[in-house]
């Protein structure tokens, strides 16, 4: 296989906060291809956002990044690059979409500038063809009457339309790699379908790759390429989407995927919820962080801590001392 | 957070929580910053309460041997344009400056909470009504009234922190309003209604103990900032009338000598000075306790 | 609607052409909800599913009486709460309370657990101390809460979870009759949301709970509800029971909001969203007649002519369309 | 539009209050102005024909319509001093009251501004604490105290500035303006640390907002995320203070005036209020509380002009 476009190796991004040291990302290896898009699931609080930003290198100051991490994207180590070649590096070649389209849009510039300036920061166009490019991307992404629209201010759009926008500026650049972190969770249920479908068929047209963050199953289920489960800081489970969900291993994404009510099931169904809290992460458990809410946990797992382990076929991937091979509901 | 659910038992976590606890105390301890400071605001208002019995000269006495002497022995601060002693009457005029300080801030604040929490409250007409008198009052620079004031009913101590008072009232309000409104519109005031409680009830126990803490914050602003409106005042002579000593007053009257004795403006100067950034530096300390406080709570 | 049932005694609830109109500033007023009825039968959970900026909130708080509704009335067990003064209401208030979405600011920061859960009863009832305290501490352990532990704490020392549940307590302490629930579970997590969902189950069968449940999520509503309602710019399009309404719905808005839920199960296929791009309309400024006819695929001449009546296609299930989808 | 309406209904009503209570107010001075003017050797005669000459022996009210309705038509009253008539005094003085107001607060943006941004970009350094610092000093001065100060640095000890005196405009540009740098700094040093304080906090925050973040995730330099994308939205409470500071600026402007000897509407004030001299005071206050609603007036037009949210209505709910 071709080397892949994005490696991230050991990442561990620690916070100094006034109680200790907080481990929100503790240690996550995965390589994503070009052209693919990997789903990242979990709840709030795993980590996911920080992974987010620790690959875009959009990190508060009291951050504390682990001595063996390492983020090569295309071949580059980003930690070794210098601030300057970063930026020229963002919004160019990888690009992100923020989860609330009300807050990540400047209230006091119009739509064509905020996409016009990434266009002349990084490609060097003038304020006029900045514009007119402007114009087609708001095509692009499906705004009606762009002429119009690429001189208005975000208020006067609508929060679907405003994701829109961002997706526009997202893409303006022609990024190799974006990272939309929980693109539709602040929109209604159908403005979030057309949003994932235009991102999935950008992604394809433009041949990108994609990490997709989200705590909603439903969201990856149709529009990944593979899936990483995420708990307190970690990868957990790993695989190609159909696998993941056929062939649920971890029990904590068993359990996630079962604590989710379906509309196929019948009312008053019991859901069977997973006891308990996320383990606190500034004094974290020995041993498996899910161990304490964890419905087949061993001797074993209150020790040591478990490894993310490649099946031998390489498609499936688990941190668990005792991978069950059930699948979630019939 | 609290275990409190039967289902949820995560793992003994309280053997890292004693050191983080210790730890925080240790990052939270306060500074020369804030001490040095306090020691000195105490300083001055011991000095202010004691004044009559510290065996100073009387701070209206005239010594025709000593007009507008430096610092000497019969005088440790030297003297006046009028020969009366710099100490003394420093210490005399920080029973004006402490009193003003700390009496037209409770002022405002007592009426502007009763004004501001009404109009936050029930909106409305009330709302209107109080926002045309606190833009009324706001239209006249609070300086213009306080001479109005002082030139009309006199210049005495409880003239002072009356007028003085009512500058506060319109800052005091437009707090208690915005947060009163910021509350009121929170689920756990819709809950109360829900239940049935009365507006007396809502105010007293679902609002009232949310406000007080913005309000307590702006009470240490608002000090140093009397103190220094009443320096302006007696500056202007429009203060406290004349023999009793103020600060201002005492800056204005070694104006005409700087050149020859600047030690006559200079000393209150310093003094007044100290004690406002005394003042400033203690209630930035406290203010932003009470807002961390505050963000751990909400 | 209009149907006169035998088991009217039996209805706890009964909504008429309620109305809510508020002043949006600029001398415009907003519609944000147009004259809704709906029966909630003793026991049942009655479902309010739709977007935001349909009305569903500002519908709830309007049975509720916080405020009370422009028009229309809201029978109690037969006591138009609408109507009655101030006075007549507070004390009646024991029998309908509500739990709202944001866990944090449903709890005042201020006050401890004690004085949240036993504020009901401070106001209603005449208890003696100790006889409060003995019901709070019967209360909490009830929401799977530890009522020692629990009582001198404050809100913040808690998880989004846990302040649901106190929330809950307080709502069910004065045993009431009829409780509504504002998006209970729209701000917690997956697994935190499942636990509160089948706390309010339990809860309802102990206490003889009769609930209206609102929220966005249709899997949610529909695991909790016995019928559910589809409200769209204030006005509803759809009610059935539950499983009859995911099953066969008649309501073209009804099916796109069910074809767009996201299932997790990749080998269900992507549903369609039959819908047309656009706007949601202002509810300043709401279309004529149907008010879904400008995104509907379906809209005819009539729909913007004519506002459709509810109807009734099968027993329950009412659609208000002129042209409702069949099968 | 309706908004506007409300807000001039508002202000008529502000306007005709601040008049009539300081009418009340000045009217209960004590001390009979007629006795003042007439002198000490003039008989109860003479004063009671003063007294019928002023117009003060009708009741209060009826002088508050009269005054109103002059005021209305220009003329504003006459000085019981000096018969110089009032609205001429206050306009002769005005432009260099304005003046000194502007330089002022001019210089207080030219320290808070800059100092602000710097301080929140490197929130929490030592050069923030160091303009945190030099803000708690500047504070703690009122602009009294700074103008002494001043006064013996730069005219006593340097001998570069005047410590008195103001050239008008006509003497030369310079000459004016070296007259007005002392009074000027002495008001923008006690002013500029709320407004960077102000702008700090406000830029803090604003640094913190998702669409801060995704302009750093687009590339764009520091530099211009700060000036481009950060300044402007963090100066709306900044400007809305501007307008309430403007009660401040009048109040210092007053204090500073008769300091300096400044020739401005303070100085005329506050020699009125030592000669009780109401019908000026009552010139002047109304003459302040019309500037103090009318700049802040001007302060919500910058304000909508600077907030697209607020000049462009919405379209959609």
């Amino acid at each position: 296989m071709a080397m892949p476009l994005l490696q991230v190796i050991d990442q561990r991004t620690y916070f100094e906060t006034g109680r200790g040291l907080l481990r929100a990302v503790d240690g996550v290896d995965f390589e994503l291809h070009q052209g693919r898009t990997l789903g990242v699931v979990g709840e709030s609080g795993c980590g996911k956002t920080v992974l987010a930003r620790s690959i875009m290198g959009l990190l508060p100051s009291n951050t504390r990044v682990g001595e063996g991490s390492r983020i090569i994207f295309d071949g580059r180590d980003l930690g070794a690059l210098d601030e300057k070649s970063l930026r020229a590096l963002r919004g160019s070649e990888i690009a992100m979409i923020f989860q609330d389209p009300m807050t990540s849009l400047n209230p006091v510039l119009t739509v064509g500038k905020q996409i016009g300036e990434t266009l002349i920061r990084h490609h060097g166009l003038s304020r006029h063809a900045a514009r007119g490019r402007a114009v087609e991307l708001l095509r692009d992404v499906g705004i009606p009457q762009p002429e119009v629209r690429v001189d208005q201010y975000p208020h006067q759009l609508s929060g679907g339309m405003r994701q829109r926008v961002a997706i526009a500026i997202a893409l303006s650049c022609q990024p190799r790699l974006l990272i939309a972190d929980e693109p539709t969770t602040a929109l209604d249920v159908t403005v979030q379908a057309d949003i994932l479908d235009l991102l999935r068929r950008q992604q394809i047209e433009r041949d990108m790759s994609m990490i997709l963050i989200t705590h909603d199953m439903g969201v990856v289920a149709g529009r990944s390429d593979e899936v990483a489960v995420m708990y307190a800081g970690r990868i957990v489970e790993w695989a190609e989407t159909p696998e993941l969900f056929r062939n649920t291993r971890m029990p904590y994404t068993a359990a996630l995927l079962n604590s989710i009510p379906r509309v196929d099931d019948p009312p008053h169904r019991r859901i069977d919820a997973i006891a308990g809290r996320p383990p606190d992460l500034i004094h974290p458990p020995k041993g498996c962080l899910f161990a304490p809410r964890c419905g087949h946990v061993e001797q074993r797992c209150r020790r040591h801590s478990p490894p993310l382990q490649l099946a031998s076929d390489g498609t499936h991937a688990q941190a668990c001392w005792f991978p069950q091979s059930v699948g979630t509901t019939p | 957070m609290v275990d409190g659910t039967y289902d949820e038992t995560p793992e003994a976590e309280a053997d890292g929580q004693a050191e983080a606890i210790a730890a925080h105390r240790r990052r939270n301890r306060l500074g020369p910053i804030f001490w040095i400071p306090l020691v000195w605001i105490v300083f001055v208002v011991l000095l202010a309460v004691l004044a009559p019995s510290l065996g100073l000269q009387d701070p209206a006495d005239i010594d025709f041997l000593a007009l507008q002497a430096p610092p000497n022995e019969d005088h440790v601060l030297g003297t006046d344009v009028l020969g009366r002693d710099i100490l003394a009457r420093i210490v005399y005029g920080a029973r004006v400056s402490l009193t003003v300080g700390v009496a037209a801030p409770l002022i405002g604040l007592v009426l502007g909470l009763m004004i501001g929490i009404m109009a936050g409250y029930y909106r409305g007409w009330t709302d209107e009504i109080v926002g045309t008198a606190i833009d009324t009052w706001l239209a006249v620079p609070g300086l213009v009234i306080l001479l109005l004031f002082s030139v009309i009913f006199g210049g005495s101590l409880p003239t002072v922190c009356i007028g003085l008072g009512l500058l506060f009232i319109p800052a005091a309000a437009r707090i208690t309003r915005a947060t009163t409104m910021n509350f009121a519109n929170r689920e756990f005031v819709l809950a109360a209604r829900a239940m049935g409680a009365s507006d007396l009830r809502i105010l007293a126990l679902e609002i009232f103990p949310n406000i007080v803490w913005p309000l307590v914050a702006y009470i240490l602003i608002a000090i140093p900032i009397a103190v220094v409106i009443e320096g302006a005042l007696s500056f202007l002579g429009l203060s406290v009338a004349s023999p009793t000593p103020s600060w201002g007053g005492m800056i204005a009257e070694g104006r005409e000598h700087l050149e020859e004795t600047p030690h006559i403006s200079l000393i209150p100067t310093a003094v007044m000075f100290v004690t406002v950034l005394s003042f400033n530096l203690v209630g930035d300390t406290v203010r932003r306790r009470l807002a961390d406080l505050r963000d751990r709570a909400i | 609607m209009n149907r006169q049932r035998q088991d009217d005694h039996d209805i706890i609830l009964a909504v008429r052409d309620l109305v809510v109109e508020h002043d949006g500033g600029d001398g415009r007023t907003v519609h944000a909800v147009s004259g809704i009825s709906f029966d909630i039968r003793r026991g049942e959970t009655l479902g309010l599913v739709g977007e935001s900026g349909c009305g569903k909130t500002s519908a709830a708080r309007a049975v509720m009486q916080l405020p009370r509704p422009t028009r229309g009335s809201v029978h109690l067990e037969g006591m138009n709460l609408a109507a009655l003064p101030r006075k007549d209401l507070r004390p009646l208030r024991a029998k309908f309370q509500m739990i709202f979405q944001d866990p944090i600011a449903s709890l005042n920061p201020r006050r401890r657990v004690r004085d949240i859960v036993g504020g009901p009863l401070a106001v209603q009832g005449e208890l003696g101390t100790e006889e409060k305290n003995r019901r709070i501490a019967e209360v909490l352990s009830d929401v799977g809460l530890n009522a020692e532990q629990t009582m001198e704490r404050l809100p913040h020392e808690f998880s989004g979870g846990q302040c649901q549940r106190i929330s809950l307590a307080r709502a069910i302490i004065l045993e009431p009759k009829l409780l509504i629930c504002d998006e209970p579970v729209s701000a917690l997590d997956v697994s935190v949301q499942a636990q509160i969902l089948n706390l309010l189950e339990e809860m309802k069968a102990r206490h003889a709970l009769t609930m209206l449940f609102i929220s966005h999520d249709l899997a949610v509503v529909k695991h909790i509800s016995d019928r559910v309602a589809v409200m769209y710019l204030g006005k509803l399009c759809e009610l059935a029971p539950a499983e009859e309404l995911y099953r066969h719905p008649g309501h073209p808005y009804t099916a796109a909001l069910l074809a767009a839920v996201p299932a997790p199960d990749p080998k269900r296929p992507l549903g369609r969203i039959d819908m047309v791009a656009g706007e949601l309309p202002s509810p300043t400024d709401p279309p004529s007649g149907c008010r879904f006819r400008t995104r509907c695929p379906h809209a005819q001449p009539l729909c913007a002519e004519q506002e459709p009546k509810a109807g009734e296609v099968s027993p329950g299930h009412t659609i208000a369309c002129h042209f409702p989808l069949s099968g | 539009m309706r908004y506007i309406l409300r807000r001039l209904r508002r202000l008529c009503i502000v306007m005709f209050a601040v008049t009539l209570l300081t009418f009340l107010l000045v009217n209960v001075l004590p001390g009979d102005i007629a006795y003042d003017i007439a002198g000490q050797d003039a008989s109860e005669e003479d004063v009671q024909a003063i007294r019928e000459d002023l117009g003060l022996n009708r009741p209060v009210l009826v002088r508050y319509i009269s005054w109103l309705s002059g005021v209305f038509v220009g003329d504003w009253g006459a000085s019981f001093r000096t018969g110089e008539p009032v609205l001429e005094a206050i306009t002769s003085r005005f432009p260099v009251s304005l003046e000194l107001m502007l330089f002022a607060q001019l210089l207080a943006l030219l320290l808070a501004v800059p100092l602000g941004v710097v301080s929140a970009y490197r929130a929490g350094s030592r050069l923030d604490r160091g303009i945190a610092a030099a803000g708690f000093a500047a504070v703690s001065m009122p602009a009294f105290m700074v103008a002494i100060l001043l006064i013996l640095l730069f005219s006593m000890y340097l001998s570069v500035l005047p410590a008195t005196g103001y050239e008008p405009i006509s003497e030369g540009l310079w000459a004016n303006l070296r007259g007005m740098i002392l009074p000027a700094l002495s008001i923008a040093l006690a002013e500029w640390t709320i407004l960077m304080r102000t702008l700090r906090a406000e830029m803090i925050g604003v640094l913190q907002e998702d669409y801060i973040a995704l302009a750093r995730a687009k590339g764009m330099a520091d530099w211009h995320i700060l000036v481009v994308h950060a300044l402007r939205p963090s100066s709306f409470t900044l400007i809305t203070l501007m307008g309430l500071q403007v009660g401040n600026l009048i109040g210092g402007s007053i204090i500073i005036e008769s300091i300096f000897g400044i020739p401005g509407v303070g100085r005329l004030l506050i020699n009125a209020i030592y000669a009780r001299d109401f019908i000026v005071i009552q010139g002047c206050v109304t003459f302040i509380a019309i500037a103090y609603v009318l700049a802040n007036f001007l302060v919500d037009m910058a304000y909508a002009l600077l907030d697209p949210r607020i000049r462009v209505s919405a379209q959609h709910g």
